[in-house]
């Protein structure tokens, strides 16, 4: 029976490592400047935690193996873990003690460099509305101000998501809102995330960026693309019963395409 | 689809049984509606969270709340008579509401108190259909592909905002009345009442951007008498 | 019966046996209320943070005029008390009696100033300071009437009184505690 | 310290059928109800999951039956979104709630504290009695919401605000059904505050002469600890829950900011935080944790050295370790919440609790593992499930390091990796926990031995089957997966599905597993063969009476402690190789 767990355990350990050590599952391909500190602390851990997993289940496995017995019956001698507990808390505290230091250094360096850092002055800004069950973005138009928002206005049936007022704001005329989040490559964005009614949150995998909507919050989030292409933004804390369905797409475009695309939006308005 | 077919061969030959009404004389009121004013700017509507709707309009859709024609005419403008009516009997065909292409078809559909409504999804994913009512029973439901149709009806006179939330931009109207007697504009903003008894009525015409308006019409027989509104449409 | 011999790391020292008389043993119910104590106490504390953070998640804490009518009840309280603990060294009944009477009239005269706020139009959801005025109010009359119904069990239980005693006593520390919260944020 | 004041605690034994085995106030009773009353509900909530899990793989097919039960929820059989969410609502508020916290601590523990610490009952018997009456009430609160008409509660088990305090206007499952979960859980709280009171005041006032603390058997230090922890926890969520009720029917602002629109609708509401409840709830959610684990740690401490045979290495370390996560327990909640918006550097702040926790959950679990070396293993289902419990428990926890560091959070926030890590952590460890302790205790409890072939069959058919359940849900997690989702419609997710089939066959495979527990605990309750007083060979004090005890534990003698729970492994002098703790010196 000892032997049977032993096996069993050993099988469970390798293949559930193997599978990660061989990226069968994983992440997307990386499009943003700050995604590769991310990659490389989750790589990290990744090992780490890898060789704490298999370590520890092998020797449970071979002490299992080793000091099973068949029946009650056999009376060899116990034996004390050599040096008593001692060894055990010196283990423990040193080997996960040294990674939480690194993990911590590392790791919130990392975390800052993403969420304490201020936006690059230059940063193109754009609000994101979000709602259940759909997110909305505006960009400031030609006159680069952004109208104020009015929640007795917003309205899904007029198609004023952001609760705009064209009729006494001037400003908020030629706004562009629009169903995807369009961003010119190698340039910093600020998004300004808004929520409208419940929470929600902003993720795209590829951007390595998530960040939850909160209503009576405006939570600023900035990332830059590297890579044009088409992705999916998502929303990962739940909101409703169309949580599932609640996205859009993130086209990142050259810069040139970009120009293109907001001159023919602005025209539209 | 099987389902929706069985009904409507059960809802035409209930029309038809019921058809050879007693009635003595009838008449009918036709109009036009049309609107003077700025329209409202109309806005393309961006269904690009689900592809799926997008691939089935080759044209843009546009947004539904002011839907205008040749001659200034106003479509899905509902018409119906608002007093003078004179206990005529309950209307029990079935109405017809399709989620298609992520959009509400028809975007406006009158009903009568009581009268049965059954609302289909003939997308290939789910919506959820919240009709926004004060006066009835507000509720809020998904309909998955492959779940069979809704059948409801309402107990109360009541415009109703139609709306689904998984697609913020689909957006309509069920308008219960108390009167059987309604029409909805088509594309030339024409309607026409029929089966009116003679007698003095007050025919309303309601527009979901440029309100109401009235006016009073007299039935002596079987006649067709007209009856034109004219509604004013703001910009914003 | 005879005892295997065991590995020496294994056996624990026995325990050093508390000689009996070595001053009052507290009872079993007396340790129950302060088990109850500590788990009110964190209730209130975590009511009073959620006021922090609310009082600071946006400009909208109005200030309301607590009713006069706080400081007397707080009065009744205190004495209620006294009389209880009277009682309790005296082995007095009356005294018993007397501190029922004050509780009840304590939350009678919570009720009242209730009465008095929504004669000035404040009721719960007028805004966050009646909200959880309200709330703190209506928390701890709810504590007092179990209070209440302790004191009520001991008449029939002698042998709970001190534990009784305990609980009503935190009643109107918590009280005091009430009103210094209620009076400084609505100073 | 305090001993030998149990003799007047057990009132005497009462005469009616239904004040001994339905209101009983006998605490043997009351652990058995709490026991029943987690097995109706881990049956619950395990087919909910089921339903969900057919869901994720097949969602366009009708579950059948399914449209019957649930005419709204799931017209014609199909899954509405709405009813997915209500599905897996209530899978979180049942399992957590009315499985995690009653089996291991409420149940297990008001059957055996008492007797480990050898006092004839707890300290308060009738806030016993009323702790599970409450606790039953609370789960009849929670599943009545299945039948409302506006449908059962879908904000998931941490019921984030504005979502759960703005009311029907969010849509299904936000009227009725939300305020009676809210309901529920304060009542469940009131229930659990009562018990873990009782919990307390017995292993501080009523334990037998001789039974210093440093000769209370593991499992009762656990619970006592575990009680400590959920005495804090339960008296901030109960709170919490009042102002979530209050928002939802009274109509004031703790939760829910002003400006919401929500349908078209704008809400009535102004200057709320929904912050705040997030606050409140994971100070409450994350010693929960240690609620639903740590009992499961006592368990396995003391049933690994009844078959290893040797004493739980380092047992003075052990329970220092137990202090040392509940402390700490409590400054790790800000965990939950890097990506919340909350402010950046206190994401750092928290981060550094939560990796320090792991240090002394390593220790333990190295503890065990050194246990095994040198130990004459005896593999029953008992063991089996406290190895196993090992196993899980590493497998769990160290997917924590990734989740602990906002900055991979970043990317694994609100995946699947989350579900595989709470589910291996604190469901299928905990489970593991119940399993080893139920076959373990239950010649006591009943008085009649559990088949073992069976029980060790369920042990394979389990180990192996939430292995192939919870590990691919790592890998969904690192593929982006996001969680809560009732059908994967995006691009990105469809090369996942035929794994998610996977997943969702092996649940399957691994429910159908429990039925032979399910066949195994019912017909060795009348059929299995009687129990001898000590089958194991163990040394705690249950087992030095009989099988079961009578009413009063101990037959009116208390016993007199001379010895540690830990005296295992003697070679030589005579025919055992232990010493009993109510062994004369």
């Amino acid at each position: 029976m000892g032997k049977l767990f032993a096996v069993v355990v050993t099988v469970i350990a390798l293949v559930s490592a193997a599978i990660f050590a061989l990226h069968t599952w994983w992440l997307p391909p990386d499009i943003s400047t700050h995604g590769s500190r991310i990659d490389r602390q989750l790589n990290e851990t990744m090992i780490v935690v890898g060789i704490l997993f298999v370590a520890a289940q092998l020797a449970l496995a071979f002490f299992v193996w080793r000091f099973g017995v068949g029946s009650a019956a056999t009376a060899r001698p116990v034996k004390t873990f050599p040096g008593g507990p001692t060894p055990m808390v010196v283990l423990a505290t040193v080997l996960v003690g040294i990674e939480i230091l690194v993990l911590t250094f590392v790791g919130s360096k990392v975390w800052a460099g993403v969420y304490q850092t201020p936006p690059a002055p230059g940063a193109l800004q754009i609000e994101v509305q979000a709602e259940q069950f759909a997110f909305y973005f505006r960009y400031a138009g030609s006159d680069g101000k952004f109208g104020g928002m009015h929640p007795d206005l917003m309205s899904d049936a007029n198609e004023n998501f952001f609760g705009l007022d064209p009729a006494n704001d001037t400003t908020a005329r030629d706004d562009i809102v629009v169903a995807s989040l369009v961003i010119p490559v190698d340039q910093p964005i600020l998004l300004q995330l808004h929520a409208k009614d419940v929470n929600h949150a902003f993720y795209v995998p590829e951007l390595r960026i998530q960040q939850d909507f909160v209503p009576g919050m405006v939570i600023p989030l900035h990332f830059t693309a590297t890579t044009p292409g088409k992705y999916e933004l998502v929303c990962t804390q739940l909101c409703g019963l169309g949580h599932y369905n609640m996205r859009a797409f993130v086209e990142v475009k050259t810069r040139a395409d970009f120009d293109q695309w907001l001159k023919e939006k602005a025209a539209a308005q | 689809m099987i389902v929706r077919f069985t009904a409507l061969i059960a809802v035409v030959a209930t029309a038809t049984i019921a058809a050879p009404r007693h009635q003595p004389a009838a008449g009918m009121i036709s109009g036009k509606v049309t609107y003077t004013g700025t329209l409202p700017k109309v806005r393309t509507i961006d269904m690009s969270k689900e592809p799926n709707c997008v691939t089935q309009h080759p044209t843009p859709v546009t947004t539904q709340d002011a839907v205008t024609g040749p001659g200034n005419s106003v479509r899905y403008v509902v018409v119906y008579i608002s007093a003078g009516d004179q206990g005529a009997p309950a209307a029990t065909d079935t109405v017809h509401y399709d989620q298609k292409g992520c959009l509400y078809i028809p975007h406006v559909a009158a009903m009568q108190v009581h009268q049965p409504l059954e609302i289909f999804n003939d997308d290939p994913h789910s919506h959820n259909i919240h009709p926004l009512a004060r006066v009835n029973a507000e509720w809020n439901k998904s309909q998955p592909k492959g779940a069979p149709p809704i059948r409801t009806s309402w107990d109360q006179p009541e415009f109703i905002p139609v709306k689904c939330n998984v697609h913020p931009w689909m957006h309509g109207y069920f308008v219960v009345l108390a009167t059987p007697h309604s029409a909805v504009t088509d594309s030339t903003g024409e309607f026409s009442l029929t089966g009116l008894p003679p007698g003095k009525y007050t025919v309303t015409a309601w527009h979901e951007r440029f309100g109401t308006q009235s006016q009073e019409v007299t039935i002596g027989g079987s006649e067709t008498k007209t009856a034109n509104f004219v509604l004013t449409a703001r910009p914003y | 019966m005879s005892t295997a011999v065991l590995p020496p790391s294994t056996r624990v020292p026995a325990a050093p046996v508390v000689a009996s008389g070595g001053g009052p043993r507290p009872s079993v119910a007396q340790t129950g209320v302060w088990i109850g104590i500590a788990t009110i106490s964190m209730s209130f504390a975590a009511l009073t943070s959620a006021l922090v953070v609310r009082q600071s998640s946006a400009p909208d804490w109005q200030h309301i005029t607590l009713p006069p009518l706080l400081y007397l009840n707080t009065l009744l309280l205190v004495a209620s008390s006294g009389t209880l603990e009277w009682s309790r060294r005296r082995q007095a009944p009356a005294g018993l009696l007397a501190t029922l009477a004050l509780g009840l009239l304590f939350v009678a005269g919570q009720i009242l100033a209730w009465r008095r706020l929504g004669a000035q139009g404040v009721f719960l959801a007028t805004g966050p300071s009646s909200a959880f005025f309200y709330l703190f109010t209506a928390l701890h009359a709810l504590h007092v009437l179990g209070g209440l119904g302790g004191l009520v069990y001991v008449q029939r239980r002698a042998a709970a009184l001190n534990a009784a005693a305990l609980y009503w006593h935190f009643m109107a520390v918590l009280w005091l505690y009430l009103l210094v919260l209620l009076t400084w944020l609505n100073r | 310290m305090t001993h030998g004041v149990a003799t007047s605690h057990a009132p005497p034994r009462p005469q009616s059928f239904l004040r001994r085995n339905v209101f009983s106030v006998d605490h043997k009773v009351i652990g058995r109800q709490y026991l029943d009353l987690a097995l109706v509900a881990v049956v619950t909530g395990m087919v909910l999951s089921w339903v969900m899990r057919f869901h994720l793989g097949w969602p366009e097919t009708p579950v059948p039956g399914l449209g019957k039960l649930a005419p709204t929820g799931a017209a014609g059989g199909v899954i509405t979104p709405e009813y997915y969410l209500a599905l897996m609502t209530m899978h979180g508020t049942i399992m957590v709630f009315f499985v995690l916290t009653t089996a291991p601590f409420a149940g297990f523990g008001n059957f055996f504290l008492p007797i480990q610490v050898g006092a004839e009952d707890m300290a308060f018997p009738r806030i016993n009695m009323t702790s599970f009456w409450v606790t039953l009430l609370a789960l009849l609160v929670l599943l009545s919401a299945f039948f409302v008409g506006d449908g059962p509660p879908l904000s998931g088990w941490t019921a984030y605000a504005p979502l759960s305090a703005v009311g029907k206007d969010a849509g299904p499952g936000q009227g009725v059904g939300q305020t009676l979960w809210a309901v529920s859980i304060a009542m469940f709280c009131v229930a659990q505050l009562l018990g873990s009171l009782n919990f307390i005041a017995t292993t501080l006032d009523l334990r037998t002469k001789g039974m210093s603390l440093a000769r209370l058997p593991f499992a009762t230090w656990a619970w006592f600890i575990t009680s400590v922890i959920g005495l804090v926890a339960f008296a901030v969520l109960m709170p919490a829950c009042i102002l979530l009720i209050l928002d939802r029917v009274a109509g004031t602002s703790f939760f829910i900011p002003a400006g919401l629109v929500i349908s078209d609708r704008l809400q009535p509401h102004a200057g709320g935080s929904p912050l705040l409840w997030q606050h409140l709830f994971w100070f409450f959610g994350h010693p929960e944790v240690y609620i639903a684990i740590l009992p499961g740690f006592g368990i396995v401490s003391q049933i690994l050295p009844v078959f290893a045979r040797k004493p739980l290495l380092g047992p003075r370390v052990f329970i220092t370790c137990l202090i040392a996560i509940a402390f700490l327990s409590y400054t790790v909640w800000g965990h939950h919440m890097f990506l919340s918006g909350m402010n950046p550097l206190s994401a750092t702040l928290f981060s550094v609790p939560t990796l320090v926790i792991t240090i002394p959950a390593a220790i333990v679990t190295l503890l065990w593992i050194g246990t095994i070396y040198g130990a004459r293993l005896r593999f029953t289902a008992a063991s089996l499930f406290a190895l196993g419990f090992v196993s899980v428990f590493v497998s769990g926890g160290l997917s924590g390091f990734f989740l602990a560091q906002p900055s991979t959070d970043i990317y694994l926030h609100g995946t699947y990796f989350v579900v595989a890590h709470f589910h291996f952590v604190m469901g299928v460890a905990a489970m593991f926990g119940i399993f080893a302790g139920t076959y373990f205790w239950f010649p006591k409890m009943f008085g009649r031995m559990m088949n073992e072939t069976l029980g060790k069959w369920h042990f394979w058919l389990t180990f192996i089957g939430v292995y192939c359940v919870f590990m691919p849900m790592h890998y969904l997690g690192l593929a982006g997966n996001v969680r809560r989702y009732s059908a994967f419609t995006d691009d990105y997710l469809q090369p996942l599905i035929p794994l998610h089939r996977f997943i969702t066959i092996a649940a399957l495979f691994t429910g159908a597993a429990q039925l032979i527990f399910l066949f195994n605990l019912i017909r060795s309750r009348f059929r299995g063969p009687k129990a001898p007083d000590n089958p194991w060979e163990a040394t705690t004090l249950e087992w030095s009476t009989s099988s079961p005890p009578p009413h009063d534990n101990f037959g009116g003698r208390p016993p007199v402690v001379s010895h540690g729970p830990n005296e295992y492994g003697g070679t030589g002098g005579g025919p055992r190789d232990y010493v009993m703790q109510a062994d004369p010196q």
